[in-house]
């Protein structure tokens, strides 16, 4: 198991070790993002409540989830990365920053999109929302500074520092909102009670959850080997492998 | 072509200089010397026309620099402490901004000029990539594009390594030969083949007291 | 020779193209802005407990009192590394007529920073409850104002550029003079929304862009004279 | 010999004695918030057209976001010059602990800059017509919320200070973070308002600034430590 | 003292040297040679502790620095490109700040460090107003009130006048003579009685090529 994460943090390893990987992981997370949006658009019944507009929900709730568990992700590597200085680390922030960002704004616009049936407007100041728009916020402030830099290096410590500043932040920024929240009075709460849907509602949403998670590692995985390419061209396997490449062109 | 009659320049209540007169005809190049704190670099800033706190006249070809301005912006150049050298920018985006300033574009000469100066591989590589004297360089690779006579630099050795001396030394008295002037600061005793006048503002101040 | 003549056309497209290349090879000066103004406007709903009805209410004033400092943080930087770097003298020694290019040098950078708030203003609209009736004048009055806060900005920054800590320094100069564009620019807004013709109050917002960008290159270039002394 | 010993106290104390002197050889460092402060408040009204009793409604929101605004604007030049001249690399290669001078030096911009503005808060609430029962939270909330706010944006300006362009990307960075302290400070005006308990939002602000007065000087020195590679 | 193993460092994938192994002890004084851009600006960093993209190892009395970083510090001196002196604050409120954060205060070594820098009148006025020369010298009156063994300085002798330039090379003479260790680059031709040793990076990377 040491091993085994000790050699996921060689760029090297990680790229040769993802290259197999990376089919599968396409092949599955599309089966399941097919039959969940199939199921979910075409075959589940319409909500008593809500009609068809809740279908949005399939692709709404994972991305949102996505977002969130993506910043956590970003400040451990990013912790990594300035403990014990582990070039793969970074990687992995570097590339999870912009899919993570780009999570949190997917969820950001499913959201409002089904808040207009549903409150009758596309932005309502909820606690939820709000924290989750300043998350988006965070995300944003970490890729502005490291592309601030001109030094990678000193551009990529820096956004680290950001990034394990704001994870510290983000139950505070919670809490204060939804604090700030209790004296408002809203148009309503999101309801979170999943149990009352019927399965053929819920079974896709699984479908389509695990899909979207799925593309979340997919996309981080292949940046991050685009990354390790790049960062590592010099390198004598990556010249190798690009003699291999180019004599199979 | 530049003539300067009773100059007088005080900062903070302390004469810096007073009566300061000379004339820097074609081929000429001129030094002028002074310890620390002398007043060198604010002679060259009034006479470039960037300091305008002073007594005395600053004509170029007979008349006051301030009534011919434009003519005599045309005929200066002017190298200041700084290198007037965007970080963000590249050598050759720097220089061709300023030849248009100057009204011409011409990237050939730029290249010829980088590659003059040791910074062949480095036209496109943003200038903040590069070491003090790099920059340096670069700054000075204008003195090949620019068609200025007269040629204004406070300590243009700056920051060079030896053989960036040696070079610079060679081209300013080229310039003085070719029927260009130099007026120029610098803490180094100069090498050169050409004519050199010093005015010693330290002196001058001796003999005012 | 390789040496060829470009005349005034093609200095100041050269000064374009120079703030251009500025402007992208650091994209943060492009993004900022717009991520402040963002930023900044989804401050004030979390500063106070309001209605939607209020947050509207107040929409034009938060969105254009925002967008002014946006613009005028942005414009901070505007002579910053010519100043530092010795350019700026450069250009106030070239034979080149000064006027045009600070014109020029104003209009790339709007084009880069104020442009893009005007283009994404909508959206916070939305997020304050503006009635749909605020958009096109919100809008509009932007198109016209920001470039003249650019201008009128711009005058604040070269006066400030030779001094370390310019930032306060600059609102505190440059806010007071933007009043007037503020004014009528969260007026046309209020006006529209009151169902007022917005002709007069569009003309006064020409007219002051118009002055702005005419007369403010002179005063930016006596202030760059005293910066650089 | 005429050298003397100094020991921790001592040295801590020559850097809080060279902060004050800097602000106060140049006044503006001390004026320029404030005046900021002033004149962004006041530009509100200018923007929307508000009842007396509107303007009661945003005006903790708008006195605190502005507040944060000059807080954060204000400690922009925190490490400027020191990093521009040198005097950062001395302060990193000095064998007595950064920890502590980060934590006086913020401490000291504090007193300049951050203390001026809750003392003149009560005017501005007065401009904006602040209900009576409103003042006391805020200058309760401004005295304990504006020192976390600098100790907050000095993370940001630690963070920025090798960048040339600095003052919207700070922005950009800091904003966020400060959000629960503007939260809890404006709501400690609205619960005042409401005739609501505050000793659990007064408790809550103290927290906060417990807790950035002693984590952010770790951030602040891992910062500079990048920031002068 | 402070000895250096196989120190590397690449800069935007050029190697600016490799195996760089060198020891400074007691009495010596090192000058890092090298053209424009050849990494003695990096060098110095590194061993200043202010550069960690090195591979290698620098190690203070045996111990690598990074592990006994204060006492390190406590042993360094170290100039920089920069003055490190405040513009807005006086020469006398700039030492005594310099003094405080090592641990001692002493206004009358610091006025007897001005005046022998020839900045006796200069005390308590703010440095903005000096020349770059005047300012460079206040940064060299910390030589005086330091008493770290170590001194690395990065082109100590700019902006100086001929006069500044010879004194310095004095103290920097009698600092080796009591037992100091001086590292500095210069592109200047150092005129010292004490024993001088000089690495050339160039020639290194000439080696290694
Ligand atoms: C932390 C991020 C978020 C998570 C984990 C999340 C999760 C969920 C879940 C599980 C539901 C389903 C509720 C149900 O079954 O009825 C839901 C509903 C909803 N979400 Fe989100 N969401 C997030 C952020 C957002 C955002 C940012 C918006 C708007 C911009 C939004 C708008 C909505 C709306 C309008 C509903 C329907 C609410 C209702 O039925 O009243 N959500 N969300
Ligand atoms: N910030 C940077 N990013 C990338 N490369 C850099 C950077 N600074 C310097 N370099 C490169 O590193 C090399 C060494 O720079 P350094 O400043 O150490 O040179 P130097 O020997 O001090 O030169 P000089 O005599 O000009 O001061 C240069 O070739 C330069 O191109
Ligand atoms: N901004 C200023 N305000 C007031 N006095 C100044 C200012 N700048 C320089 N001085 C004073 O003017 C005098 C001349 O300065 P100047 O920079 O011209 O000297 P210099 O001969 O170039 O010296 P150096 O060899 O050190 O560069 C100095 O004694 C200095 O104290
Ligand atoms: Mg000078
Ligand atoms: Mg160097």
């Amino acid at each position: 198991m040491w091993q085994w994460l000790y050699k996921l943090g060689s760029p090297r390893h990680f790229y040769e070790m993802t290259t197999g990987f990376v089919p599968w992981l396409t092949g599955v997370s599309l089966f399941l993002l097919i039959v969940g949006v199939v199921w979910g658009l075409g075959f589940a019944p319409p909500d008593y409540q809500m009609g068809d507009s809740y279908r949005i929900l399939y692709i709404h709730v994972p991305t949102s989830m996505g977002g969130m568990g993506a910043f956590v992700l970003l400040a451990m590597m990013a912790a990594m990365h300035m403990i014990w200085n582990i070039k793969m680390a970074d990687i992995v922030a570097k590339v999870c920053a912009p899919v993570g960002a780009g999570y949190t704004a997917l969820g950001l616009i499913t959201g409002s999109l089904w808040g207009k049936p549903t409150w009758g407007t596309y932005w309502i100041w909820e606690a939820r929302l709000t924290s989750y728009l300043i998350l988006l916020f965070l995300f944003l402030g970490v890729m502005a500074l490291r592309a601030a830099y001109d030094s990678e290096r000193s551009g990529s410590k820096a956004a680290s520092v950001l990034a394990i500043v704001g994870v510290v932040n983000v139950p505070i920024i919670y809490y204060s909102v939804y604090w700030w929240n209790t004296l408002h009075q809203v148009p309503s709460e999101l309801g979170r009670d999943g149990s009352a849907n019927p399965p053929e509602i819920f079974i896709p949403a699984l479908f389509t959850g695990f899909a979207v998670i799925g593309l979340f590692f997919l996309a981080v995985i292949l940046r991050s080997r685009n990354e390790i390419l790049y960062r590592e061209r010099r390198a004598q396997w990556v010249q190798d492998l690009l003699e291999k490449e180019l004599a199979d062109v | 072509m530049l003539t300067v009659a009773n100059l007088g320049c005080e900062r903070d209540e302390r004469v810096l200089f007073d009566q300061l007169s000379l004339t820097v005809g074609s081929g000429m190049l001129m030094q002028i010397q002074g310890a620390n704190g002398s007043g060198k670099t604010t002679v060259l800033r009034i006479l470039a026309g960037l300091n305008s706190e002073y007594t005395g006249t600053v004509s170029w070809q007979g008349k006051p620099c301030r009534q011919v301005q434009q003519e005599f912006q045309q005929a200066l150049f002017y190298l200041g402490h700084a290198p007037a050298i965007n970080r963000t920018l590249t050598p050759l985006q720097n220089l061709r901004w300023f030849c248009a300033l100057h009204g011409f574009s011409d990237d050939v000469a730029i290249h010829t000029a980088l590659q003059e100066l040791g910074l062949a591989g480095y036209a496109d590589i943003p200038c903040h990539q590069m070491s003090a004297g790099q920059q340096r360089r670069v700054s000075l690779a204008r003195l090949s594009l620019t068609t200025a006579p007269l040629w204004i630099m406070d300590e243009p050795f700056t920051a060079l390594d030896r053989q960036g001396v040696s070079e610079l030394e060679a081209r300013i008295d080229r310039h003085a030969k070719n029927g260009g002037a130099v007026i120029l600061t610098t803490h180094h005793s100069l090498q050169t083949t050409h004519l050199l006048t010093v005015v010693n503002l330290d002196a001058l101040r001796m003999e005012v007291a | 020779m390789s040496r060829s003549a470009i005349g005034l056309g093609g200095s100041l497209g050269a000064t374009l193209q120079r703030e251009l290349q500025l402007a992208f090879s650091s994209p943060g000066r492009i993004v900022n802005p717009l991520m402040f103004f963002v930023i900044a406007v989804s401050l004030f709903p979390l500063g106070g407990r309001m209605s939607p009805d209020q947050l509207g209410t107040i929409a034009p004033g938060v969105i254009w009192v925002t967008a002014l400092l946006a613009v005028m943080l942005s414009m901070e930087s505007l002579f910053r590394s010519d100043f530092d770097d010795g350019s700026l003298e450069q250009l106030l020694l070239s034979p080149q007529p000064l006027y045009f290019h600070l014109q020029v040098k104003v209009l790339a950078h709007w084009l880069v920073t104020g442009l893009p708030l005007v283009v994404i203003s909508p959206l916070l609209g939305l997020l304050l409850q503006l009635p749909a009736a605020g958009y096109a004048p919100l809008l509009l009055g932007l198109l016209l104002g920001t470039p003249a806060l650019s201008m009128i900005a711009a005058i604040g920054t070269a006066l400030t550029v030779g001094l370390a800590r310019s930032g306060l320094l600059l609102a505190v100069l440059v806010l007071p003079l933007s009043i007037p564009v503020l004014v009528f620019g969260a007026g046309l807004v209020d006006t529209a929304l009151n169902g007022l013709p917005l002709s007069g109050v569009v003309a006064v917002l020409g007219a002051l862009l118009v002055l702005a960008g005419t007369l403010a290159p002179l005063a930016i270039g006596a202030a760059l004279r005293i910066s650089v002394h």
